[in-house]
């Protein structure tokens, strides 16, 4: 007769406020849930009415972890709206942003968050004085970062000059050589956090999932833009996502939860790898193999190395990036978009997966309606998945409440969840 | 060092983005520094378990539900001292552009097939009108710097000081051209300075996230702007942006939707 | 006096060679506008440029800098700045020079100011004389500070044919000036062409209201209870951008920033404020002695027309017209006297 | 290198004052004691000022409110009103501070020999005047007779109870006082502080006057002087400003053409009177 409750009221070390709820009688699994209990904040409702050039300001605060990501899906979708195609170099100084943030966000996820339960420890702050080394080297990786971000845009949390059309302020090019530095100078750091990581042994944990990320034609490893893509074949153009992923409210959370016609699905850094680890640099490929992923991967505690590998990768873009912009030569003074009415959906890879904004304007370029489909919305079936296969592998073996409750946590923050982000969903009100 | 107490600190959130709370984090080369003086005992986005053992508390967010202002109280019954910092905690930040209409409908909008959550409070309010503040960090998100003078003035026994000049004179020193001349919405003149004008040297006008200074020259900026040519409704939307909660700004968005925007949309 | 003779081609070669021995900043461009920075590139200098707006002068008397450095436990525990290098301004127009000069004499009479002294001392001015007034707002035809006539180490006098008349103002301007081979001493016929093109370009310089100094200088007095303060400051911001830009305001406050590492040093910091910000003359936070911008704009004038005319024997108002060029709400001396000297009347 | 700064002039830059007695006048304000390192003098006149200083917390003019003396220290009356007050009020003896000056021209001790003297103090503004006062009542002999007038808000707001007590008993003054707001057992006059000069006689011709107060008292201070026939060039008034210097570079406590940290605080009304922005 096992008998079970575990109830993690505010679950920490996430992004965001989230409980977890399990109950167990007669070892079945009678209630599980990943509640979102962050209050709602009716974005949508803000932005009716708001003139378009706002937005990108405005949806950058629906989370401050991954601004630069709102930021460019927001800019991105008002732009195509507008029907206004930025030229190049505003693509690849909005990529080289994704990787700034790419790395820092992973490094806090991987070394802030996920870490200290690999070391027993409540907190990183309690890793200080034991690992003093390892912190002070997560931090320095974090700050480049932030470096790179305040170098480029201002800051990182809610960058400044990303603007609806391009840059209000375009970096000069020391800034662009300067940032390249800071990165090659991180290269020490980067190697540490892979050996680091190589020395932790991940969680045995078998729960196959449906994959999505964007992948484009080319050979980049893609974050920017490009086809939402399934590890079962399925591929969509970034504006269509809705073909394939479908959303349904819960009661227990102010997040949606998605699916495909086959089920809930992952998406996040794991895969991405596993949809575009073709396209890795040499060094980021490396480093897949030595911390021993593999693209088919389905244990998903693997998410934590999926990320540094990722941060491995962003560092070798955006170097090769810097060097392209420095030589690139500048676009003119900013100019805002001409206001119009229009439509415009975009699909941005950010740290905790796909990410979609879409607008739809009306002649004065503002806006009626508002979309935004956030990764751990989509996340979130599968993790309450993933949960009820763990916990079942858990009683198996006959752990205890303490076990299950770390064990539930950890699959938990493996999958970086945002949940700042997930309560500021926005409605989905696109008929075509 | 041994033998010498530590002041506690918590970090607290409510309705927001957690950035202030990333900011925090961010401090990055100065966190060592600061936790030799200071010991966090209570920060969900860095730290499992906490405590109620605390002297200072750093909270962000707004209060946006019947639980956020319960909490918020009993971390104010804790704390000797309470730190409101980011512009959701201090003004509402940009949470305040709900205000005005009614949260069932903003609900209904946006979660249509689920009923109201009674929890919900009908107004988003900043932290000083549900709770003393001891003081505020304002800015959207808030300046790393200045949270750190705000601190190392607290652990020095002092009182730290509001700034009481505008942005435009931290941005001019700054060497950037006003944006006002360019026919841009800027209120820059409105706010107080201590962001190092970031936003205005990267080409963007200045939103006023830092609130609005007392006697801020609200109605000469209009005037102003208006006399630029500038849709007076374009300017009180963008006022409206992070400064619901300034009376000014309360009466001008009057002006724009008389009797609150549920009136409007209702009429239309 | 010495005075030389530089070809257009040598205006590098005078650089180096000043470059040898300071930091040489110059005016570029910034976007659109142009300021005093560190010279990196010949190429990047714009020698016939219209106005910085930060005036140079900023650079002995930076927007904010350290005072001193402190222990916070022991208060007379206080290290000094570090020396700076000296610097050298290449560049600086007649009225920026006069603005140097006043700040010397604000700066550098007992008690010294250490900070300045410190940047001041061991620097070095090259001039250039403007072709034509800068801005609409200039007034430096009025303020005769359109030619310059000291402080300068160097002078530099366009002339026709792509060459420059060379003056020495010090000791130091003629050893640079020695140092420079390609200089040629300048002749009789020189002289006599460089007259006759400074008279030219004299003319170009137009007084726009017409008062001399002693006589503006009692009509702002006599103007205290004018209404024109009030009228003019109609759309004031208290943004104080005047102040930020004028090459003569000097006022400041005071800020500590505190070491976050125990057993680090603090500073004690220096910002400069302006009259025009509304919080500036209020003291503990409740009485304003100046609470209504009329007042303050009304200051601003006194203490350059009236008040440092008493101090100092002249007007405090270099006429570079920069707090009327940026300001946002387009209060303009050239205004503000016109109507003082009676050509406009304010409507009550 | 670093050079280590000189302190000795104590003009920009402060050195230690040690604070070695504090004394609770009334809910805001407090007295405090200080010593300067070495035994050293401050030698201040009455009236001047000195900069107090926390690192963290800027400094603040604050007169002193002692009399000239050969002694080794000095007193500071704070009232607790900005930061560095507050915080100033919650140090304890032994503890250190910022000291920069005397700055300032204070009361002209010298021309005032041989007159009588009527000191008019508002609220805070006695600890400037007590130093005065104390500097004339210990030269008794050097001067006329001696008027003091004292007004406050409520009685608990009045400061140094036990010298106003001794003034009130001491023959050879003239003290009088008033409250803004009657309360509690007050059984003394109540009324603002002009109406103490009611049927007072006083004779103008060989009278030199103090006054300090806030802002307000001035006016109306003044127009019961002047009405009663008081030279302008005997009156001296003590202005408050914001300074962040001492020095007459800063700009922030200027009044007109004049630095009060330099050519003030004290001003003849004669010279003050001519300032359009003084009063």
């Amino acid at each position: 007769m096992k008998k079970l409750e575990v109830d993690v009221h505010h679950l920490t070390r996430v992004e965001g406020h989230g409980n977890i709820k399990i109950r167990v009688a007669d070892g079945v699994i009678e209630e599980l849930k990943l509640e979102i209990v962050e209050s709602p904040r009716f974005f949508e409702s803000m932005l009716v009415g708001r003139y378009v050039d706002e937005v990108p300001h405005i949806t950058s605060r629906i989370c401050g972890i991954c601004a630069v990501g709102h930021t460019t899906a927001a800019c991105r979708a008002a732009e195509k709206a507008l029907g206004f195609d930025p030229p190049p170099e505003v693509g690849a100084l909005r990529r080289l942003l994704l990787d700034a943030e790419f790395i820092q966000s992973h490094i806090l996820h991987g070394c802030f968050l996920a870490l200290p339960d690999f070391f027993g420890v409540p907190s990183v702050l309690a890793l200080a004085e034991t690992m003093p080394d390892v912190v002070k080297t997560a931090l320095r990786l974090k700050r480049l970062g932030n470096t790179i971000c305040e170098t480029l845009v201002g800051r990182h949390v809610h960058p400044v000059s990303m603007a609806v059309g391009g840059f209000t302020r375009w970096p000069s090019r020391d800034d662009f050589l300067h940032v390249k530095t800071m990165i090659e100078e991180a290269a020490d750091d980067l190697e540490e956090t892979v050996r680091l990581f190589e020395a932790i042994e991940t969680p045995s944990f078998d729960s196959p999932a449906e994959r999505i990320a964007l992948r484009s034609e080319g050979e980049r490893y893609e974050l920017l833009e490009g086809v939402v893509t399934s590890s079962a074949g399925d591929s969509v153009a970034e504006d269509r996502f809705d073909r394939i992923i479908r959303e349904t409210t819960l009661p227990h959370s102010t997040a949606r939860h998605a699916h495909t016609e086959r089920g809930s699905f992952a998406v996040g850094a794991l895969s991405r790898y596993a949809v575009n680890h073709d396209r890795l640099l040499p060094e980021a490929a490396l480093a897949a193999e030595r911390l021993g992923l593999s693209p088919d991967t389905t244990n998903p505690f693997h998410n934590n190395e999926a990320q540094v590998v990722e941060a491995v990768q962003c560092a070798g873009e955006a170097v090769r990036l810097c060097d392209e912009l420095a030589a690139a030569r500048p676009p003119g003074r900013f100019k805002a978009v001409a206001r119009r009415a229009g439509r415009g959906t975009a699909a941005v890879e950010v740290p905790r997966g796909t990410l979609y904004h879409g607008y739809e304007l009306d002649g004065a370029g503002r806006i009626v309606g508002a979309n935004c489909v956030i990764p751990t919305g989509q996340n979130q079936a599968n993790i309450e998945r993933d949960l009820h296969r763990l916990v079942g592998v858990l009683l198996e073996r006959g752990e205890g409440d303490d076990a299950v409750r770390l064990g539930c946590e950890m699959l938990v923050r493996a999958y970086d969840p945002c949940i700042s982000c997930s309560t500021h969903f926005l409605e989905v009100e696109f008929v075509d | 060092m041994a033998g010498i107490l530590k002041p506690k600190i918590g970090v607290f959130s409510f309705t927001g983005c957690e950035g202030c709370q990333l900011q925090v984090l961010n401090l990055e080369n100065e966190l060592l520094d600061l936790l030799e003086r200071v010991e966090i005992v209570n920060f969900r986005e860095a730290l499992t378990g906490g405590t109620n053992d605390y002297a200072v508390a750093l909270v962000e967010g707004s209060i946006s539900t019947a639980s956020d202002e319960r909490e918020l109280k009993e971390i104010r019954r804790n704390a000797r001292l309470l730190i409101a910092i980011g512009a959701c905690a201090h003004t509402t930040g940009l949470n305040g552009m709900r205000n005005g209409e009614s949260a069932k409908l903003a609900w209904s909008r946006v979660y249509p097939d689920r009923a109201f959550d009674a929890n919900v409070a009908e107004e988003v309010r900043p932290l000083c009108e549900v709770v003393d503040v001891d003081f505020t960090v304002p800015g959207c998100p808030i300046d790393r710097d200045e949270l750190l003078r705000v601190l190392t003035v607290i652990l020095a026994g002092g009182t730290p000081r509001p700034s009481t000049t505008p942005v435009c004179d931290e941005c001019r020193r700054a060497g950037n051209e006003c944006l006002l001349d360019d026919g841009r919405i800027c209120f820059g003149a409105l706010a107080p300075s201590g962001c190092r004008a970031v936003c205005t040297s990267y080409g963007e006008s200045c939103a006023a996230c830092r609130g609005h200074l007392p006697g801020a020259p609200v109605s000469e900026l209009m005037a102003l702007l208006e006399e630029k040519g500038i849709d007076r409704e374009e300017i009180i939307l963008r006022l409206g942006r992070f400064g619901s909660r300034e009376r000014a700004v309360a009466a001008l968005l009057e002006e724009l939707f008389p009797g609150g925007r549920n009136a409007q949309e209702a009429a239309s | 006096m010495r005075e030389w003779v530089l070809s257009g081609d040598d205006l590098e070669g005078l650089i180096d060679s000043i470059s040898a021995e300071w930091d040489l900043y110059a005016p570029q461009r910034k976007g659109r506008l142009f300021e005093f920075r560190r010279l990196r590139d010949f190429e990047d200098l714009c020698i016939e440029y219209p106005l910085t707006m930060i005036p140079p002068s900023s650079l002995f008397a930076p927007g904010s800098e350290v005072l001193y450095h402190f222990d916070p436990d022991r208060p007379a525990e206080i290290e000094s700045v570090d020396p700076a290098r000296p610097i050298a301004l290449f560049g600086v127009h007649p009225c920026d020079l006069a603005g140097i000069a006043i700040l010397d004499e604000l700066h550098l009479s007992p008690p010294i100011d250490r900070c300045y002294a410190n940047r001041r001392s061991g620097s070095f001015l090259v001039a250039v004389e403007c072709a034509a007034p800068c801005v609409e707002e200039s007034l430096c035809a009025d303020k005769e500070t359109y030619r310059a006539r000291r402080t300068f180490d160097l002078l530099l006098i366009p002339s026709s044919g792509d060459r420059w008349f060379l003056r020495s103002g010090s000791e130091a301007g003629d050893d640079v000036a020695r140092s420079c081979r390609f200089l040629r001493p300048a002749t009789y016929e020189d002289r006599c062409r460089g007259d006759e093109e400074s008279a030219a370009r004299n003319a170009r310089f137009k007084a726009r209201f017409g008062l001399d100094a002693p006589t503006l200088s009692a009509r702002v007095e006599a103007s205290w209870d004018d209404l024109l303060w009030s009228a003019q400051s109609r759309l004031c911001l208290s943004c104080g951008a005047c102040n930020a830009v004028c090459p003569t305001c000097h006022c400041y406050a005071v800020d500590d920033v505190l070491p976050v590492k125990r057993g680090e040093s603090g500073e004690r910091r220096r910002r400069r404020t302006g009259c025009q910000l509304a919080d500036f003359a209020v003291v503990a936070g409740v009485e304003n002695f100046r609470g209504e911008k009329a007042f303050r704009l009304r200051h601003r004038i006194f203490k350059k027309e009236v008040y440092l005319v008493e101090r100092l024997g002249r007007s405090g108002c270099v006429g570079c017209g920069r707090c009327g060029h940026f300001c946002p709400a387009g209060i303009r001396l050239v205004e503000i006297f016109r109507q003082i000297s009676g050509e406009e009347k304010v409507d009550a | 290198m670093r050079e280590l700064v000189r302190p000795a002039a104590r003009i920009d830059v402060p050195v230690e004052g040690k604070i070695i007695g504090i004394r609770r006048l009334t809910a805001r304000e407090k007295v405090f004691r200080i010593e300067l390192p070495g035994g050293a003098r401050l030698a201040h006149q009455p009236g001047q000022f000195v900069m107090v200083g926390l690192y963290g917390s800027g400094e603040a003019p604050i007169s002193i409110t002692s009399p000239p003396s050969p002694g080794e220290s000095f007193e500071l009356c704070v009232r607790a009103a900005g930061a560095l007050t507050h915080r100033l009020h919650s140090m304890e003896e032994g503890d250190v501070v910022g000291i920069r000056g005397p700055f300032g021209r204070g009361f002209p001790v010298r021309e005032m020999e041989g007159y009588d003297m009527l000191f008019v103090a508002g609220g805070l503004g006695l600890a400037p005047l007590r130093s005065l006062i104390r500097y004339v009542l210990e030269r008794r002999d050097r001067f006329g007779s001696v008027t003091i007038l004292y007004g406050a808000r409520t009685p608990a707001d009045r400061l140094f109870l036990d010298e106003l007590a001794q003034w009130e008993g001491d023959r050879s003054i003239d003290f009088r006082q008033s409250i803004d707001v009657g309360e509690g057992d007050w059984t003394g006059r109540v009324g603002v502080i002009t109406t103490l000069f009611r049927g007072m006689e006083l004779k103008p011709a060989r009278t030199m006057v103090a006054v300090c107060g806030p802002p307000v008292m001035y006016r109306f201070v003044l127009i019961e002087l002047l009405a009663r026939g008081f030279l302008e060039s005997r009156i001296y008034l003590s202005f408050e400003r914001r300074m962040c210097c001492g020095l007459g570079k800063c700009g922030r406590c200027q009044i007109n053409g004049e630095f009060v940290c330099r050519s003030g605080p004290v001003y003849s009304y004669l010279h003050a009177g001519r300032l359009r922005e003084a009063l």
